[in-house]
């Protein structure tokens, strides 16, 4: 019996982590503090809100779609779940209702898209008007402050040293990696992505595939809002700008193709991790904004090339 | 302990930076190579670079170790949040935040309690459990500008505001500052009050779209000082140069340029390289134990051709004097 | 003979470890029809492939005129006079039949910057004359039917006063009236010195049109034989290395109604369309090209929406919706394989799973173990080369594609299975296969409907026949009544248009 | 001889021009300046410049490609033109210096999508750092003003009463109308989108055709920068910013596919007046910013749902 598709998936993510091998090293190098244990928790910790946000993209985009509206649909949940609870709402309910909003932005985003029939950019490029528009409307612009304790705890606490966004963004990864790897979704999720007519004709349920992929990138965004909502212990309505084009990005470094078909949640990972670890790295070693802005185009190229290099020896 | 959130606008417990040396005494010494940071939102504005040569300036006087770091762009907020809590670990001693919104910046500010170094709230976006806050009143700019209109425009007229981006703290209060005084003078109107998100080219367009339709307008006020140049072409192209006069906020050196050329009416100046040291020379004395108030503001004046060329110079010490005699 | 028009020496060629020509080396004479013949995944594309430059053979020599080429790329394949069809069709469905022609080498005009579309409209319209006079040359090409895609193919090959044609598989979705035509446009170009090398499973085009023909199996030379030597056969012995033994139609058929068609229409593609399918029933629809035979499949299959008409299982009306047919025990083979059959990049074990994933995964988890089992029961079964289900099916020959989406629904245990153009494309091995899996599956008591532009393949597997004309049936032809002569009468229109 | 590929683009563009038709005429209705010659020619003007980036923006997506480093490649162009110019160097010079600056980024995108075998979107997304962070660098920040009043009449004349920059881009529509409809460039392009391996097997040189959308792009993105400076008066190192998506979202609005192969000019230019008229009537009506997001995203999403119903009956 031959492994290759298992053979595939290693070599494309061996080339992502390599990239993140190069410039973890590199760092090393420089500057001493990047290896110390606490940095590299650091790194994932900050690394997380992306890594959350990238998770669903990383399906959005294997669905053959892509979501520019996570940023404004973070928002939106945050808000409403901040809302909530500053309003006393029990820290379950409010949690719930973030999940929803987000599940419900997606579910908008995914009805259009395809029971509408319009394309995926402008779907969501829309919808990254709207949603920002809904969420400066709902608190007139102010940031919402006083979040109860208890939920603040949940978000700044550690499991066994590690801090809980990073335990959770952990837990979604591989529950997101169980969802491609090892369920009927994530086979539909792959067909419709690689050819929806074919996907269609086999009865795949293209449809509801789709939706689920933008909902749970919306429940994601909403999880990454919480997350970040408990670290900020504040809800503001400009929250999430530019979230899509780390995510983006971070799925396209881990070999995520934008035409469909094609990704990966553990190159989405480390994806993440080489974003995080540049930011991090060229902060300690004191970067100026406009040399760390060039560095970051350059790596995104570079990465890039590396993992195509890899790739190449498939014979894509 | 349990601060009230801070409103760097309305707090009581406040100063101005002039009567620093009279209350406080002279800069305290501080250990020569004492690490100081600034986190500050975004080196592609003026503004942020000049802050900084404000800080730079004291640490070089005082003999520091100084680094300053910014966004990679504006709005970037868990990018400023990495750098700012990047920095907390490397042994600062004292931290100063400009932060991109109320809230980005609030864990770092929390992991800098519980690794014990200070932090000082530096202009613009207001932490509110800062402990303390140092910089302008956002509300004053835009009140600042309407004072204008009504001392020089007794008849009143139409004016417009050309916003900053949606929902954020400094626009927000520069156009509620300017639209509440103007209006309450009761014969202006504000006609128009529309976003340009900082962007020069929306600022013009808006502009010369509010023209169209109010040929008769008196007067923009624009949330900084690049819009307010574009606003100002806007103004040029349709040849209302003389019936329309157009105020900025901020200060930049291009503002200075265009009310010499007599392009620009005026702005509201900051004084960024001066709130930068006035911060910094803050941050020391908390350093050294000093129990200062929560807020000191920071000076801000509005800038017209009549008095361009006493606040156009680049000799701190002058300004400081030029400013503390108003 | 004189000297050779073309000679491949040695030609090698491997996929990373795989490879796939074992040097090879091909004649080709002036003015000679040479057939290239060979089971799926043989190496028959890639041979020709390699001739026009779309990819590089990683050694081996190639002479035209009795001169070395080194043909680089599909322009230096043009420059060295050589022109190829490719099996797949290559067009931009967004541009007209006439700029697919010229494509990569428009005509110019006002010193070279305009292209100069009327006249390579009228050029392509010239050529197309020979072959089929209804297609426009203004049109889309998106907006053509596969068979008239592949003339337009075909007419690209002929515009460039090529010295060489290479066709691999040209006739697969052509009617016998357009092979005619092509027979005679080929003896024209032979006529004239043109050398064609001629890929097909259809043994008699073969022998019609070829004067000798090259062997290959598993990448290597078996053989270059004379036509007129040999029989079918024999041929056929060498291409796959045992005799095949040839069966005539059986019968399954019983009186049970599986499902019932009524007046299904849509637009004028397909207009008040009824029947009756039995268990056990091979049901052959047979009709010009164009007449609605696929969108019929498509309608029954749930994949287009019907207007009027309704679609009976077991008694029931099942609801439009592929999903709601699937579930009713209806499977669609389509018949544009790429387009609308595989998943390119995923496994065959997975493309066959497709439809039947509820059976492959257990509280919502897949069985990875019992899919690749299965799939490796059901793709064995159908001689799948290599068997290899793991590998991503886009790296099959079209041959053995075509036997994983006929898996497809075997493992997802439909009752009634619609075949279109199932043979279209694959060998005569894999044919032979095919039709004994069809009786197979009829004599378990499956319902079988088989779409087929080829007469000796509807009469070979039906047990009754569906003529359709003009988008209706034209006629149902029980057993007794299936002749060639039959269906040819009425399938075509009193007056054409 | 049926016109069938003219009809097909006659409805699909007649789908824009309802979209357009029915925004003008609720805003004619609501405020009587709309419909004034001076507002037209306003709306018209202030379209030119993202008209001039979604052209190219448009050759790009038809060739199944995407530019998102548009409004960085117009910041680098605009201030090293600038830079020129203070420094004395005569305007052409200057002009021909910032359009070959445009054009090498343009190349540099384009030889990493072909030589590099990169995904456009990834690319263009380094890109917008890399270009972004040259300007920054190449000015430190700092605007660049004090341009010669020469060029600036350029850019703020007006020829028989219609503004200079909307003369230019019309002229450019037309350029770019014939190289697509008239020329083996425009047929190259549709044939590298619509299907790569078939343009690649007919000999279509798909190389020198993305480089070419690139290059063009990039030049375009230069004018549109020239354009700008002219009517600022000033070359900002932070130019352009979003201008990616206001390009996309013209040109999707008006009928073209970003999977490639389809698009049109005449559409895309009644994207951009869209867009512009759309900026233009909601600050005519003084809505508050929140209101202006909020009705931006809806009616993007309404525009592609009129356009889409419109498209819908040609059968695709
Ligand atoms: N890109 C590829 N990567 C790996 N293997 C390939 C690739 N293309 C072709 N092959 C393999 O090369 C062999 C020869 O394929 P080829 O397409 O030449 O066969 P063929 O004789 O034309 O078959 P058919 O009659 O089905 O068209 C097959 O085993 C096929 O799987
Ligand atoms: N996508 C389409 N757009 C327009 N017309 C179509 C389309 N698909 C099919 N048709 C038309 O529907 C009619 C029936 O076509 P269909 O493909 O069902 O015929 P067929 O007998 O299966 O022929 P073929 O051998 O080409 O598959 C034809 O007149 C054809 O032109
Ligand atoms: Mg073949
Ligand atoms: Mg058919």
């Amino acid at each position: 019996m031959t492994k290759s598709p298992f053979r595939h998936l290693r070599l494309r993510d061996a080339g992502t982590l390599l990239g993140l091998l190069l410039i973890g090293g590199v760092f090393a190098v420089l500057t001493p503090v990047f290896l110390t244990a606490p940095n590299l928790l650091n790194i994932l910790q900050q690394s997380s809100i992306n890594a959350c946000i990238a998770l669903g993209m990383t399906l959005v985009i294997i669905s053959g779609g892509i979501d520019l509206s996570v940023g404004p649909v973070a928002a939106l949940s945050a808000v409403v779940g901040a809302a909530l609870m500053v309003g006393g709402a029990p820290i379950a309910v409010a949690v719930l209702a973030a999940l929803g909003v987000g599940m419900l932005c997606g579910l908008m985003n995914g009805v259009l898209i395809t029971l509408g029939g319009l394309q995926p950019f402008i779907v969501t490029l829309g919808g990254l008007s709207l949603y920002r528009a809904l969420a400066l409307i709902f608190t007139g612009g102010t940031p919402i402050f006083g979040l109860p304790d208890g939920f603040r705890a949940l978000t700044n606490g550690t499991l066994l040293g590690v801090p809980n966004p990073v335990v959770v963004v952990a837990v979604l990864a591989l529950l997101a990696w169980v969802v491609l790897n090892k369920t009927p979704l994530g086979e539909y999720l792959m067909a419709v992505g690689g050819n929806a007519e074919a996907a269609r004709i086999s009865g795949v349920p293209v449809t509801l595939t789709k939706l689920a992929a933008y909902m749970i990138s919306g429940a994601l965004a909403a999880v990454a809002a919480l997350i970040l909502l408990g670290r900020l212990g504040a809800a503001e309505p400009t929250m999430g700008n530019l979230w899509e084009l780390d995510a983006i990005a971070a799925a396209a470094i881990g070999g995520a193709s934008l035409m469909g078909g094609r990704g990966s949640i553990i190159g989405t990972l480390v994806g993440c991790i080489i974003l995080g670890a540049l930011r991090n790295g060229l902060t300690l070693m004191n970067v100026q904004a406009f040399y760390q802005l060039l560095a970051t185009g350059i790596i995104i190229i570079v990465a890039m090339l590396i993992d195509r290099a890899t790739a190449g020896k498939e014979g894509h | 302990q349990d601060l009230t959130p801070l409103n760097s606008d309305a707090e009581p417990d406040r100063m101005d930076w002039s009567e620093l040396e009279a209350r406080f005494g002279p800069m305290p010494e501080t250990p020569a190579g004492t690490k100081v940071g600034g986190v500050s939102k975004t080196l592609t504005n003026e503004y942020w670079r000049s802050l900084g040569e404000g800080y730079a300036n004291v640490a070089k006087a005082e003999g520091l170790e100084f680094v300053y770091q910014a966004a990679q762009s504006e709005g970037d907020q868990l990018g400023q949040l990495s750098i700012a809590e990047n920095l907390i670990t490397q042994g600062f001693a004292v931290l100063l935040f400009s932060p991109q919104t109320d809230a980005n910046l609030i864990p770092a500010v929390e992991k800098a309690e519980a690794a014990g170094v200070p932090i000082l709230n530096v202009n613009d976006a207001v932490i509110p459990s800062a402990k303390n806050y140092v910089g302008n009143v956002q509300k004053g700019n835009g009140v600042n500008v309407a004072q204008w209109f009504i001392d020089n425009r007794p008849d009143g007229g139409k004016v417009a505001v050309i916003e900053g981006q949606p929902g954020v703290y400094a626009a927000g209060q520069r156009t509620a500052g300017f639209t509440e005084t103007i209006t309450a003078a009761g014969n202006f109107e504000v006609v128009a009050s529309v976003p340009a998100d900082w962007s020069r080219e929306l600022a013009f367009n808006a502009a010369a779209t509010i023209l169209q339709q109010h040929p008769d307008l008196i007067g923009f006020y624009a949330n900084n000082d690049g819009m307010a140049l574009g606003v100002v072409e806007a103004v040029k192209a349709a040849g209302k140069a003389e019936q329309v006069a157009v105020f900025g906020t901020d200060g930049i050196s291009d503002a200075y340029a265009a009310i010499r050329a007599g392009d620009l009416t005026g702005t509201v100046d900051s004084f960024p390289v001066l709130t930068g040291e006035v911060a910094l020379e803050v941050a020391l004395r908390l350093l050294a134990g000093q129990d200062l108030p929560r807020v000191v503001a920071t000076p801000q004046a509005l800038v017209t051709a009549d008095n361009v060329e006493t606040f156009a110079t680049s000799d701190m010490a002058a300004l400081r004097a030029a400013l503390l005699a108003q | 003979m004189h000297m050779a028009r073309l000679t491949l020496t040695g030609i090698t060629k491997s996929y990373g470890p795989v490879q796939v020509l074992h040097g090879v080396d091909l004649t080709v004479a002036k003015g000679e029809v040479h057939g290239l013949l060979g089971e799926n995944g043989a190496g028959k594309s890639t041979m020709l492939n390699i001739l026009s430059g779309v990819i590089r053979a990683d050694g081996g020599s190639i002479a035209v005129d009795g001169a070395p080429v080194t043909i680089a790329s599909p322009q230096g394949a043009r420059a060295a006079g050589i022109a190829m069809i490719h099996q797949e069709l290559q067009q931009v469905p967004e541009l007209t039949v006439a700029q697919n022609m010229y494509l990569g080498r428009p005509l110019r005009r006002l010193g070279g910057l305009i292209v100069d579309r009327g006249t390579q409209e009228a050029r392509a319209r010239a050529v197309l004359a020979q072959l089929d006079p209804g297609i426009d040359p203004a049109a889309p090409v998106g907006r053509l039917r596969v068979a008239q895609r592949q003339i337009v193919e075909i007419g690209k090959a002929l515009l460039g006063n090529a010295r060489i044609i290479a066709m691999d598989e040209p006739t697969s979705s052509l009617t016998p009236t357009e092979f005619e035509r092509l027979v005679q446009v080929i003896a024209a170009l032979t006529a004239q010195g043109v050398s064609v090398i001629y890929v097909s499973h259809k043994m008699d085009e073969v022998f019609r049109l070829c004067q000798r023909a090259t062997v290959l199996r598993d990448g290597r030379r078996v053989g270059q034989v004379d036509i007129a030597d040999v029989s079918p056969p024999q041929v056929i012995e060498m291409m796959v290395g045992r005799e095949l033994a040839q069966a005539s139609h059986r019968s399954f058929a019983t009186g049970q109604v599986m499902m019932r068609v009524q007046g299904l229409t849509r637009g004028r593609h397909v207009q008040d369309a009824g029947f009756t399918l039995h268990r056990g029933e091979v049901l052959g629809v047979a009709g010009l090209v164009g007449s609605g035979r696929t969108e019929l499949m498509r309608l029954i299959a749930g994949v287009d929406r019907a207007e009027a008409g309704t679609v009976e299982i077991a008694g029931r009306v099942v609801p439009q919706g592929v999903r709601a047919r699937i579930s009713a025990g209806l499977g669609l083979v389509p018949e544009e394989r790429k387009r609308e059959g595989i998943i390119r990049h995923r496994p065959v074990a997975v493309n066959m799973a497709l439809p039947s994933m509820r059976l492959f995964s257990r509280l919502g988890i897949t069985r990875a173990a019992h899919l690749n089992r299965t799939a490796e029961t059901v793709m064995g079964d159908m001689q799948l080369r290599p068997l290899a289900v793991r590998r991503a099916i886009g790296t099959f020959s079209g041959g053995n594609q075509q036997k994983a989406i006929i898996g497809r629904w075997i493992a997802a245990r439909a009752q009634i299975l619609l075949f279109d153009e199932p043979t279209r494309g694959i060998d005569v091995g894999a044919k032979a296969e095919i039709y004994a899996l069809i009786e197979r599956l009829a004599s378990e008591g499956h319902g079988i409907i088989v779409v087929s532009s080829e007469l000796p393949e509807v009469i070979r597997l039906s047990d009754r026949v569906l003529v359709m004309r003009e988008g209706r049936i034209a006629a149902t032809l029980p057993g007794p009544e299936i002749t060639e002569a039959n269906i040819a009468r009425h399938a075509i229109p009193a007056t054409r248009p």
